[in-house]
């Protein structure tokens, strides 16, 4: 989408709260079979990032990807489809949450190891660059992952190819139980790291969907005219566990408190109120979302569990999967 | 005698082998607060800081930091999180781990521990977290490998794995860990390389490791009601093998089924079978069988994952057939 | 025809299908100079900096830069230096090019190749240069595997790889790049899935690999000269698997040795063992015996290095054991 | 040794150079059996970073680890007949060239995968902090290293633990054929990364075996104090190829010569020279040396190869290889 105004962002940022609000009702429901892992707080990360981007570009994210297959455009009842195991999933019951992809919508991919996805959004952007196709390769991680060798690698690589692709780290400041201040030896994980591979120091507040909006946006602009790749830092915070499945004990109250405050919706609501939207309005456009997502899990739960034949499909290209004759 | 779970049995092997012996050291990613699978539990608290290090997430780092610390005399265990994820630092593990002793001609031992969750078991991890990594493992000269079927071998073999002087990677079961077994009071270790039988039958021998264990035994029990009487095995490592207990078991039932949880295209239990059909022959009397998982990559839903997973249907089932295709006795070499 | 050595064929193969298809790139280490094995020489001066890349030593992203553009739609050929790299980029291989296909369900392919140098083959290369890494693979769906016994193989196989939809791994052996063969004119294609019998022979069958080929043939002279006729046959690719040679085979002769490089802890001779022992256990008349490498880490001197390699009169050997091992004919079931 | 005067200094790098000549001369008569690299041109790095350690300080090279064996006293005897597959060997004939280790003087070995030693020093760093030892390990590697995930993974983990290592990149401005300012964007490989690990930036001429000793000297001398570890560039070019079986063809001839002109035995010479040290004096030395050589070559060819047996041990702490019963 090229163009976006605020309460467009707003409806999407609030679709992305609500779906994974209810995965994680359904994940405690115990109707997900595996691990799920929420984006609540990340919106604006999400929304702000997939609204710089034509439809042909290219975007990858980690196993905390509903947001960001969905900001793309992925159908929502496929993306749930997918996580409660139902006909009809998006990677048809093969992926499930850490895996969402939507390959038709230009998301390459919810990647479950740790950095594993960078090197893979390299070679997206050198096809690109090969076929001078202007297409962006946008590929989201997170704090901890900057820790990797393959973080390390792939920046690198992209750096020397001058590759068309914008690195955005998710810092919500926690790999895990663990605060990342613990394990780097630099104040912020990738923008102190972007000066080793020849980039820019560029950091936003991943909580402000227009800021986000703005700074991917002239990074994609820069890798589409071919001035190479870009290391967004955008700070944020996760407003729940690691998984659905932690608490989230072991971050200070008034910590979360803090970022609650910043939360990316109560953000834009602000905005939007400044510029006269009356808040019954956003209300209402709320309700009408979270009610039409609760529906959609009715819909979906009614749905059969996948034939087991399509465990043997899609190992080979040619749709089989034997190994030998 | 007090019930452990499988993961109360790991905090607690850890814990009895870092009172005994101070060079006994943890490091891995959240380590420090418990750990994901809850199996480093109340250590930090207890050992200290100095020894249960929490890690960034740097597979290639915890794997060649405990390496550098064996070299130094230390007895590092470090925990990779899920053994899917050696994959992120299999140089340091298959090059330098399991060689340097030997290409340095016996000038450095590493008494080090590797441990982490793996398997699938049915709990929807998928592709990326559900592998039966000790495969990767086996193709490798150098390392021991370990995989717990309860509570009591993941205590026992853990510390025999940090007593051992050699490199050992211990495969505890993802799957497992919430299964409870009473285990007896004082020090408990298991010794690498001796494989239990966990169930005595005259008919066939069911060959399993961790999981598969459990599986093979309700098999045998459902075989039990027809009159079969299935042998099983609980392997316990693959390195050591202990390959005698389960060539004298053949010898005895003339029939082998070896029970997998990973891929049947290439995994332990080829070895196993080809083993017997090399030194067992003569007291073969059916085609030795192999059950494993689905040769995919793991699926997550459940109804597509309950498809590739072994099952006690298939083991049993397959115990039928092999019983079916025996020759008769009279004819073996 | 002309006559080419491995590495000439597998630099026609790579220029073969360069010209064919402008969606092949190379990328590696050094490829742009024509590689340190000499397997791209020239490549660079005729297609082109943009589709011959050097890289820098970062195999992760050398791999994963091959994934993302297969899944682009090009039909990348990335060279792994010395396939023992393959440890430094395991993730990428074993958990991400293995896998994508499947955990999207069938929304990409990876049209890519993945090359490089394997295996001992008495060079001195040692532990960390000279390992059989095509078993590393073998324990993981979704990768195709061949391995090349000659030039003629290397060029065909290579070539069918890069037409391949699917990931296809080439385990080159740096033992046999200076060995010469005559190759036809014309396009040289050598269909993944076939293996291909070199030798007929009634008595036993001999199953190799890359370099093992021309050590079955060689044991296999050796032993006519007994009065032993040895069928060999060059499996070519592990996966896909061509079985039904193989059982065919042994249905025939009653008699198999398979005969591996790799150390015999686990390697692909377990599998294609396992598969006869439980196929055609019927026909067996002998045990099934596997020959392999000293199941140590690969030492570098020459006498330390001939003790463990594969050798002819180990595999004679074997077979010399196998025929007087064997059961009556009349006994097989 | 924690005095060194330049006489000395000298000495240790013509042999050095000498033994390295030799392992040359006796790789193109073939008589080493596997690769060989040579340190040719390196030899101030590897005596200067000796210089200023303790006998139970650790240390650590590549597969170009001859003379960073050499140069912590291990045997040329022993060295030689490793390379040469003789009896007596240093690693009993099981590593060879590439894998050239000698525990007794502190050098923990030879590394033949491009970066996979740096973690592997930052555990015996580990070890040495925890035991309050003030053991100081250093980690030789080279350019081409430092594009590696493990390069990035260990001076992470060592700054975040302040470990007592010093890292030394040895950039002779090669990765075998291509030169490291194509794949890399920035200028220097080690110095320009230093501070995405809150390392400062520390370069030296590595054919000065003053400035050499005095750079890695206040490194190992900050490790020790429990001042946390540094990366320490050093500058300096291979006088020939990556491999004995490269001619290096690819390097512009006046580049060689310009490098040449600064060959770090020159540079001593002329040190010595300007203090005093008649020219005389130095090639009695330097020929002292060579022929000694020489002659210890001829003995250790007259030595049998190892015996077969030996292939059979050492797999195990117990000395056997058995994998099974
Ligand atoms: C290589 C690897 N190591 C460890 C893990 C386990 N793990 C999954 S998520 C995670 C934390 C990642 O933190 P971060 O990169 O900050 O992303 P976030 O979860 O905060 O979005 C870890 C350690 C993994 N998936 N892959
Ligand atoms: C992981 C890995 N990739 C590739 C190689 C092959 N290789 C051996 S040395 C070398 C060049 C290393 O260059 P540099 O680090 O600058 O060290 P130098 O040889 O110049 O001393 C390469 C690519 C290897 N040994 N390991
Ligand atoms: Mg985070
Ligand atoms: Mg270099």
């Amino acid at each position: 989408m090229d163009v976006a105004d605020d309460l467009e962002l707003f409806e999407q940022m609030c679709f992305l709260r609500h779906f994974e609000e209810r995965a994680d009702v359904l994940y405690r429901r115990g109707l997900i079979h595996g691990p799920v892992h929420l984006g609540l707080g990340h919106e604006a990360v999400a929304v702000g990032a997939a609204s710089v981007l034509r439809p042909d570009d290219y975007s990858l994210g980690t196993y905390r990807g509903h947001a960001h297959a969905l900001a793309r455009g992925a159908p929502a009842d496929a993306v749930l489809a997918e996580l409660l195991g139902r006909e009809g999933g998006i990677c048809g019951g093969k992926g499930g949450s850490m895996h969402i992809t939507s390959v038709e919508h230009g998301y390459y991919g919810s990647y479950a190891i740790v950095g594993a996805h960078l090197p893979i959004a390299c070679g997206l952007a050198w096809a690109a660059l090969i076929r001078r196709t202007e297409q962006v390769t946008v590929c989201f991680f997170g704090d901890g992952a900057t820790n990797i060798g393959a973080f390390h690698e792939a920046v690198n690589l992209a750096a020397v190819w001058r590759l068309p692709v914008v690195f955005v780290c998710e810092n919500n400041w926690y790999m895990e139980y663990t605060p990342i201040g613990e394990v780097i030896p630099v104040a912020l994980p990738a923008a102190d790291r972007a000066a080793a591979y020849g980039l820019d120091r560029i950091v936003v507040d991943g909580n402000d969907v227009a800021a986000v909006r703005q700074v991917v946006g002239d990074a994609v602009r820069a890798a589409r005219d071919g001035q190479g790749p870009s290391l967004v830092e955008a700070q944020t915070y996760r407003l729940k566990g690691h998984s659905a499945a932690d608490g989230g004990a072991y971050r200070p109250a008034e910590e979360v408190a803090r970022w609650r405050e910043r939360d990316p919706l109560l953000r834009t609501r602000a905005v939007l109120a400044a510029a006269g939207t009356a808040p019954e309005k956003l209300d209402e456009i709320e309700a009408r979302i979270k009610s039409g997502l609760a529906e959609l899990a009715q819909q979906i739960l009614a749905r059969p569990a996948p034939d087991p034949a399509g465990a043997w499909t899609d190992v080979w290209s040619d749709g089989s999967w034997q190994w030998r004759n | 005698m007090a019930e452990l779970t499988y993961r109360q049995a790991v905090a607690a092997a850890l814990a009895q082998e870092m009172a005994r012996d101070d060079r006994v050291v943890l490091l891995g990613e959240d380590v420090a607060s418990g750990g994901v699978f809850k199996t480093t539990g109340g250590l930090r608290e207890r050992f200290g800081a100095d020894r249960v290090r929490n890690t960034p997430i740097s597979e290639q780092a915890i794997a060649g930091a405990a390496m550098g610390a064996a070299m130094a005399g230390l007895r590092p265990v470090a925990e990779i999180m899920f053994s899917d994820f050696y994959a992120t630092c299999w140089d340091q593990v298959a090059n330098e781990i399991a060689k340097v002793r030997y290409m340095t001609g016996g000038q450095v031992s590493l008494p080090l521990v590797l441990r982490g969750a793996n398997g699938s078991g049915g709990l929807g991890f998928g592709s990326q977290h559900g592998q039966s990594v000790e495969n990767w493992a086996m193709t490798v000269p150098g390392l021991k490998i370990a995989s717990p079927a309860g509570p009591a071998e993941a205590f026992g073999l853990l510390a025999a794995a940090i007593r051992d002087d050699d490199p050992v990677m211990v495969f505890e079961h993802k799957a497992l860990y919430g299964r409870k077994e009473e285990i007896g009071d004082g020090e408990q270790v298991v010794p690498l390389g001796q494989a239990r039988t966990v169930r005595a039958g005259r008919d066939v021998t069911l060959v399993g490791l961790s999981i598969t264990v459990g599986t093979c035994l309700a098999a045998a029990q459902e075989l039990a009601a027809e009159g079969i009487e299935a042998e099983v095995i609980d392997l316990r490592t693959l390195v050591p093998l202990d390959a005698a207990t389960v060539l004298a078991s053949v010898a005895r039932t003339g029939r082998l089924v070896v029970v997998e949880e990973n891929p049947g295209q290439l995994g332990w239990g080829a070895s196993v079978a080809a083993i017997a059909a090399q030194e067992a022959f003569g007291s073969l009397t059916a085609p030795v069988t192999r059950v494993s998982g689905g040769n995919v990559p793991l699926p997550v839903a459940a109804s597509l994952e309950a498809e590739v997973d072994v099952s006690v249907a298939r083991v049993a089932g397959a115990v039928r057939g092999v019983l079916g295709a025996s020759r008769p006795l009279s004819s073996t070499g």
